[in-house]
């Protein structure tokens, strides 16, 4: 039981961290503030949650969980919002390219 | 160790950038993800206690105030880049600052081994305190007089920063005037934001008595949430005069002083509280220094007033 | 466990707490209390310091106090020496004279809550409390924060009236006075990582001479030179002491620069007595003997009356590091290092006196005649005599001449130099006193002049002004009478340099 | 299982590093506070990983607030940026 | 080498890079940021020390730690008042520069 919990652990945060890596190349190949805004949300929501996932299927204790939950929550919102922010922001300056 | 070395790697890297980049603005946020980094830092030194500190006013109070600064800054970057100094004077500068880096690695080499350590007399002590973290030992009971002191020091700053105002404002409200847009986004974020962020304050401040966390965290994360609803427009800061405002940043060190006082009568010194009602008294001094330090650092992050109040 | 603090300990505490609760109490009433407050709070303070003088004297030991019972290292120690006492009695009769003289200035009338008053009153009580917290604090890192504390008291002062210079000669202030504060800290770490505490006390048991701790004073007494302004760390302090407002500028030029120095002192002859390094204190002596040429030659070319004060300063600080060559010694027992440290003391003490005064004067010749340049001075010696008298009997101190502090203690700086076959710091305190006979008559000369017209004064002068310039003027004067007995007050609770030496 | 976590949190941190070029390379703000924000998401991730295997709960809290205070960075940042562009004062 | 000696070199680098940017930066908000380093640099040095102290079952001397949240709670105050200072003089005169005139 513990072995299999285990055995998903490790492949939620291979999963998490590739998506780490493709936030990354994305956010350097990208040619346009605006598509590489995309690849950022994408480490962001799904990089982190995997990693959530894993850590939440591993750790023990309710309050634990919760918080992770929360950090998750908590990026998912304020990343979200905030690239909404940055789009509006990026703009004049894409421009300026 | 290689996560160790990878992170050393990149704080020198993104410090390296603070210093360099031509943007002061840039430079800025350079300083910002360094404040990032350095709170991972403090968990591998497991230090948790300072990488709360840091992350909430290391990166991110420290941040928000720098960034807002240089942005009010922009167009004098032309300016005091003619006063750069020659290339030569700068190849002084970085030899001696290169030396004296050198010097600092020789000296934490030589660094006695075992190291002297306070820690067993620490948690020796700590059943006086009623305290469970010896951080919040060390900052309450053992060494309070630093903490009474630094909060004198904050409010000084404060005093400081005021002095600043143009006599025809004083009394007035620090910062520009922003108003809330009821459809934007930045409306939604702050009023989504705030009340979380003001539970995690008051959580991380509570929490501080038995692990990591107290009331210095809290206090940051509380002025945070201020300062993001101020610059959503949803709040507008308090006349610098106002009793109420003055009352509130006061308070804190106040009871501190009073509590302390009373040491004299009931512990045989100032700062010493009896063992049995240790953990209450020092409660009671946590609670209104949160709220005083929480208001005073908001409004150094504030600032000078700027406009006469409306009324 | 309250045995573990000497009798009149608690005298320590109040020093620091009453002026503090002034502050809270400030800030909170605002308004036209805060002038109340901090006058109120005057009588206590001046009893306080020199009651903990009277029980230092009495008991002949330092005075010991361990905040919430607990000891160092654990907990924070405060303590009194003779030289604390000397210090605390000092600055509180300075403080006092100069919260009179402030009230012609900043007093603080019916209405809305004015700004400079309010600030003013709140600072000069943080100053008090913050200077009584460095002379009194035992831990390395407890003297952090109340350096802190002087520094953000003193910094807003400069720029109290708003004008775009003082806000730049602040901004500088402050750079250098938190690049030294974190110089000092860094230096306080290695001691710590070192030796295992912070309390001057015990690490003066503690340390060894080791290249750690050479490297750690080196960095602390570095940054406390940048906030002491000694030659090359100078070139702040004139714009700023200059900016600020006359009251003001009599505490930063007066007390709030001899902190530092006071720290540079404890750290040298207390923390570490036995890491006696000759070509350390040569070499501050040598940037103390800079200062004092320097100084005087650049005060002797100012057009501005404040800047000549100002950069007076930065010659007088440079005699007291001028101690450190003369007193710093491996061999016990030499009889010069006593007279050269004393001497280093009791110039610190008068000039403190003879300084505050005489920016006081130029504070009153400004408000008269709207201006501070040199050259316009001519009849002023005839419209505020008693203000320009007291000038001059500042400048007396300044320049060594009998009787005054600064005679006696130039005085005994001179001795101890020949004594020790040192001359050449003999002939930079006589070149120094030369000089500032030079500046101080320029001055005079232009101000006892007879003008051409009438004197056009702005303002009148009220006599109780001028009664506290020339009573801190007096203060200087008289230093320059007390018998040498008093003196002795300074070596209390030094720790017994022979003792240490046999437990080498 | 701990020498994996930390590996996953050295390889999250490796790639965030790479991010940072970004940073270095602009051209405008807005691409320097996503590099910024990324970091501050792979430091998140990395610290809830240090927390998990170097057992050490409190750094849960660490990366909460983390998660709060970069949200509220963001927005400092992006005020300064529409500050820095329309020249208001 | 050891971690804390890693981390040693890295404070101070953080120590020597800040003091380079004091130095040589003339706009005074990077002096602020050198200071800021220098100030970070110093801190972890004293965590360094306080990790090396590690006993009685605590992962570090609480007693350092401590003290570098007192730190940094008085780097932020004087980080605040130079920002205040400076956006002032530059409201004043908009110049930034600290040369004096005279």
């Amino acid at each position: 039981m513990s072995l299999a919990f285990n055995l998903l652990t490790v492949l939620a945060i291979v999963a998490g961290a590739l998506f780490f890596l493709a936030g990354t190349v994305g956010l350097l190949r990208f040619p346009d503030p605006l598509s590489r805004l995309h690849a950022l949300t994408k480490a962001d929501n799904l990089g982190l949650g995997f990693i959530v996932v894993g850590l939440l299927l591993h750790g023990e204790g309710l309050l634990a969980a919760s918080k992770l939950i929360c950090v998750w929550l908590l990026t998912l919102l304020a990343g979200a919002t905030v690239t909404q922010l940055i789009a509006h922001a990026a703009r004049p300056s894409g421009a300026q390219e | 160790m290689a996560f160790d070395i990878v992170l050393v790697l990149l704080v020198i890297g993104v410090a390296v950038w603070t210093i360099a980049a031509r943007d002061t603005f840039a430079a800025v946020i350079g300083f910002v993800a360094l404040g990032l980094l350095l709170t991972l830092v403090w968990v591998r030194l497991a230090a948790p206690d300072v990488a709360l500190t840091e992350s909430a006013l290391g990166s991110g109070l420290t941040g928000g105030l720098l960034l807002g600064a240089s942005a009010r800054l922009a167009c004098s970057e032309a300016t005091a880049s003619d006063e750069e100094p020659g290339a030569i004077l700068q190849l002084i500068a970085a030899v001696l600052c290169a030396l004296m880096s050198a010097g600092l690695v020789a000296l934490v080499l030589l660094l006695p081994q075992p190291a002297p350590t306070l820690a067993p007399q620490a948690v020796a002590n700590i059943a006086a305190t009623g305290l469970g973290n010896p951080v919040t030992a060390v900052l309450m009971a053992y060494r309070a007089i630093d903490t009474l002191l630094e909060v004198v020091v904050l409010l000084l700053a404060l005093v400081g920063i005021w002095s600043l105002a143009p006599d025809r404002v004083w009394g007035g409200l620090p910062g520009p005037r922003r108003h809330a847009d009821p459809n934007g986004l930045l409306t939604f974020i702050a009023q989504l934001l705030v009340p979380i962020g003001i539970l995690v304050g008051i959580y991380i401040f509570w929490v501080g008595s038995v692990a990591p966390g107290g009331e210095f965290q809290g206090a940051t994360i509380l002025a945070a949430m201020w300062v993001l609803a101020s610059m959503a427009g949803l709040v507008d800061a308090p006349s610098v005069s106002g009793r109420r405002l003055r009352l509130m940043l006061a308070v804190g060190p106040a009871v501190f002083f009073a509590i302390g006082l009373t040491g004299f009568a009931t512990a045989g010194a100032f700062l010493a509280y009896p063992e049995a009602h240790a953990k209450a008294l020092i409660l009671t001094i946590e609670v209104p220094l949160t709220l005083s330090i929480a208001a005073t650092l908001a409004l150094l992050v504030a600032g000078p007033p700027e406009r006469a109040s409306g009324r | 466990m309250p045995s573990s603090a000497t009798a009149g300990g608690f005298l320590l505490v109040l020093a620091i707490v009453l002026p503090a609760a002034g502050v809270l109490f400030s800030l909170v009433l605002g308004g036209r209390h805060a002038e109340r407050i901090a006058l109120g709070l005057m009588p206590a303070g001046l009893t306080v310091a020199w009651a903990i003088g009277a029980t230092v004297w009495r008991t002949h030991s330092a005075l010991k106090y361990y905040v919430g019972n607990w000891d160092p290292p654990l907990g924070i120690a405060f303590r009194a020496d003779g030289l604390s006492a000397a210090m605390m009695m000092a600055s509180s009769l300075l403080i006092c004279g100069i919260g009179l003289f402030a009230r012609g200035q900043f007093s603080t009338r019916p209405g809305a809550e004015q700004r400079a008053p309010l600030v003013f009153w709140v600072l000069l009580l943080s100053i008090w409390g913050a200077l009584n917290a460095v002379f009194v604090g035992s831990d390395l890192f407890n003297l952090y924060v109340a350096l802190e504390l002087l520094t953000f008291a003193a910094v807003p002062l400069v720029s109290l009236d708003g004008r775009a210079e003082t806000l730049s000669a602040a901004l500088r202030y402050l750079l250098f006075a938190l690049f030294g504060s974190i110089l000092y800290l860094l230096g306080a770490v290695l001691l710590y990582g070192a030796y295992g505490t912070l309390d001057t006390v015990l690490l003066s048991g503690r340390i060894r001479p080791e290249p750690i701790a050479w490297a750690a004073v080196a960095l602390m007494t570095t940054g406390l030179l940048a906030k002491a302004a000694l030659y090359p760390f100078h070139l702040w302090l004139p714009p700023a002491h200059a900016g600020a407002p006359a009251p003001a500028s009599a505490i930063l030029s007066g007390l709030v620069v001899k902190a530092p120095f006071f720290l540079v002192v404890r750290l040298w002859f207390d923390v570490m007595p036995r890491l006696p390094e000759h070509a350390a204190a040569q070499l501050l002596g040598a940037l103390g003997a800079t200062a004092i040429i320097l100084g005087s030659v650049v005060a002797l070319r100012q057009a501005r009356l404040k800047l000549l004060i100002a950069y007076s300063t930065v010659a007088q600080i440079g005699y007291l590091f001028l101690m450190f060559p003369l007193a710093v010694n491996p061999e016990t027992g030499q009889p010069w290092t006593t007279a050269a440290w004393t001497g280093g003391i009791l110039q610190a003490v008068s000039h403190a006196f003879a300084k505050a005064a005489m920016f006081m004067a130029a504070g009153l010749i400004a408000e008269a005649l709207g201006h501070d340049r040199i050259a316009g001075l001519a009849g002023i010696g005839r419209a505020l005599p008693i203000t320009v008298f007291a000038f001059g009997l500042g400048g007396m101190s300044l320049m060594g001449l009998p009787p005054s502090g600064g005679f006696v203690a130039k005085a005994m700086l001179l001795t101890a130099a020949v004594a020790a076959g040192q001359w050449w710091w003999a002939v930079v305190v006589l070149a120094g006193g030369l000089l500032a006979g030079g500046y101080i008559f320029l001055v005079l000369a232009r101000a006892l002049a007879d003008a051409s017209e009438p004197l056009p004064l702005l303002s009148t002068i009220t006599p109780g002004r001028q009664a506290v310039v020339i009573a801190l003027a007096l203060g200087a004067v008289l230093l320059g009478f007390v018998p040498l007995r008093p003196l002795e007050l300074l070596q209390i609770g030094r720790p017994d340099i022979a003792a240490i030496e046999g437990l080498k | 299982m701990a020498d994996f976590l930390l590996a996953a949190a050295c390889f999250v941190l490796a790639m965030v590093a790479l991010g940072l070029v970004r940073i270095l390379r602009g051209p405008g703000d807005a691409d320097r506070i996503m590099a910024a924000q990324l970091l501050g998401t792979g430091g998140i991730a990395a610290l809830l990983l240090l927390s998990e295997a170097m057992d050490l709960r409190a750094a849960a809290d660490v990366a909460l607030i983390l998660a709060l205070l970069a949200a509220f960075v963001s927005v400092a940042f992006v005020k300064g940026v529409t500050r820095r562009e329309t020249g208001e004062p | 080498m050891t971690e804390t000696a890693l981390y040693g070199l890295c404070a101070a680098g953080l120590v020597g890079l800040g003091l380079f940017g004091l130095i040589v930066q003339p706009h005074p908000l990077r002096k602020i940021l050198a200071f800021n380093l220098i100030g970070s640099g110093v801190f972890l040095l004293f965590g360094v020390v306080a990790r090396r102290g590690a006993a009685a079952g605590l992962g570090g001397d609480p007693v350092p730690q401590a003290l570098v949240i007192t730190g940094l709670v008085v780097a932020f105050a004087a980080t605040a008042l130079a920002v205040a200072l400076l956006l002032r003089l530059f409201q004043e005169t908009g110049r930034t520069t600290l040369r004096s005139d005279g």
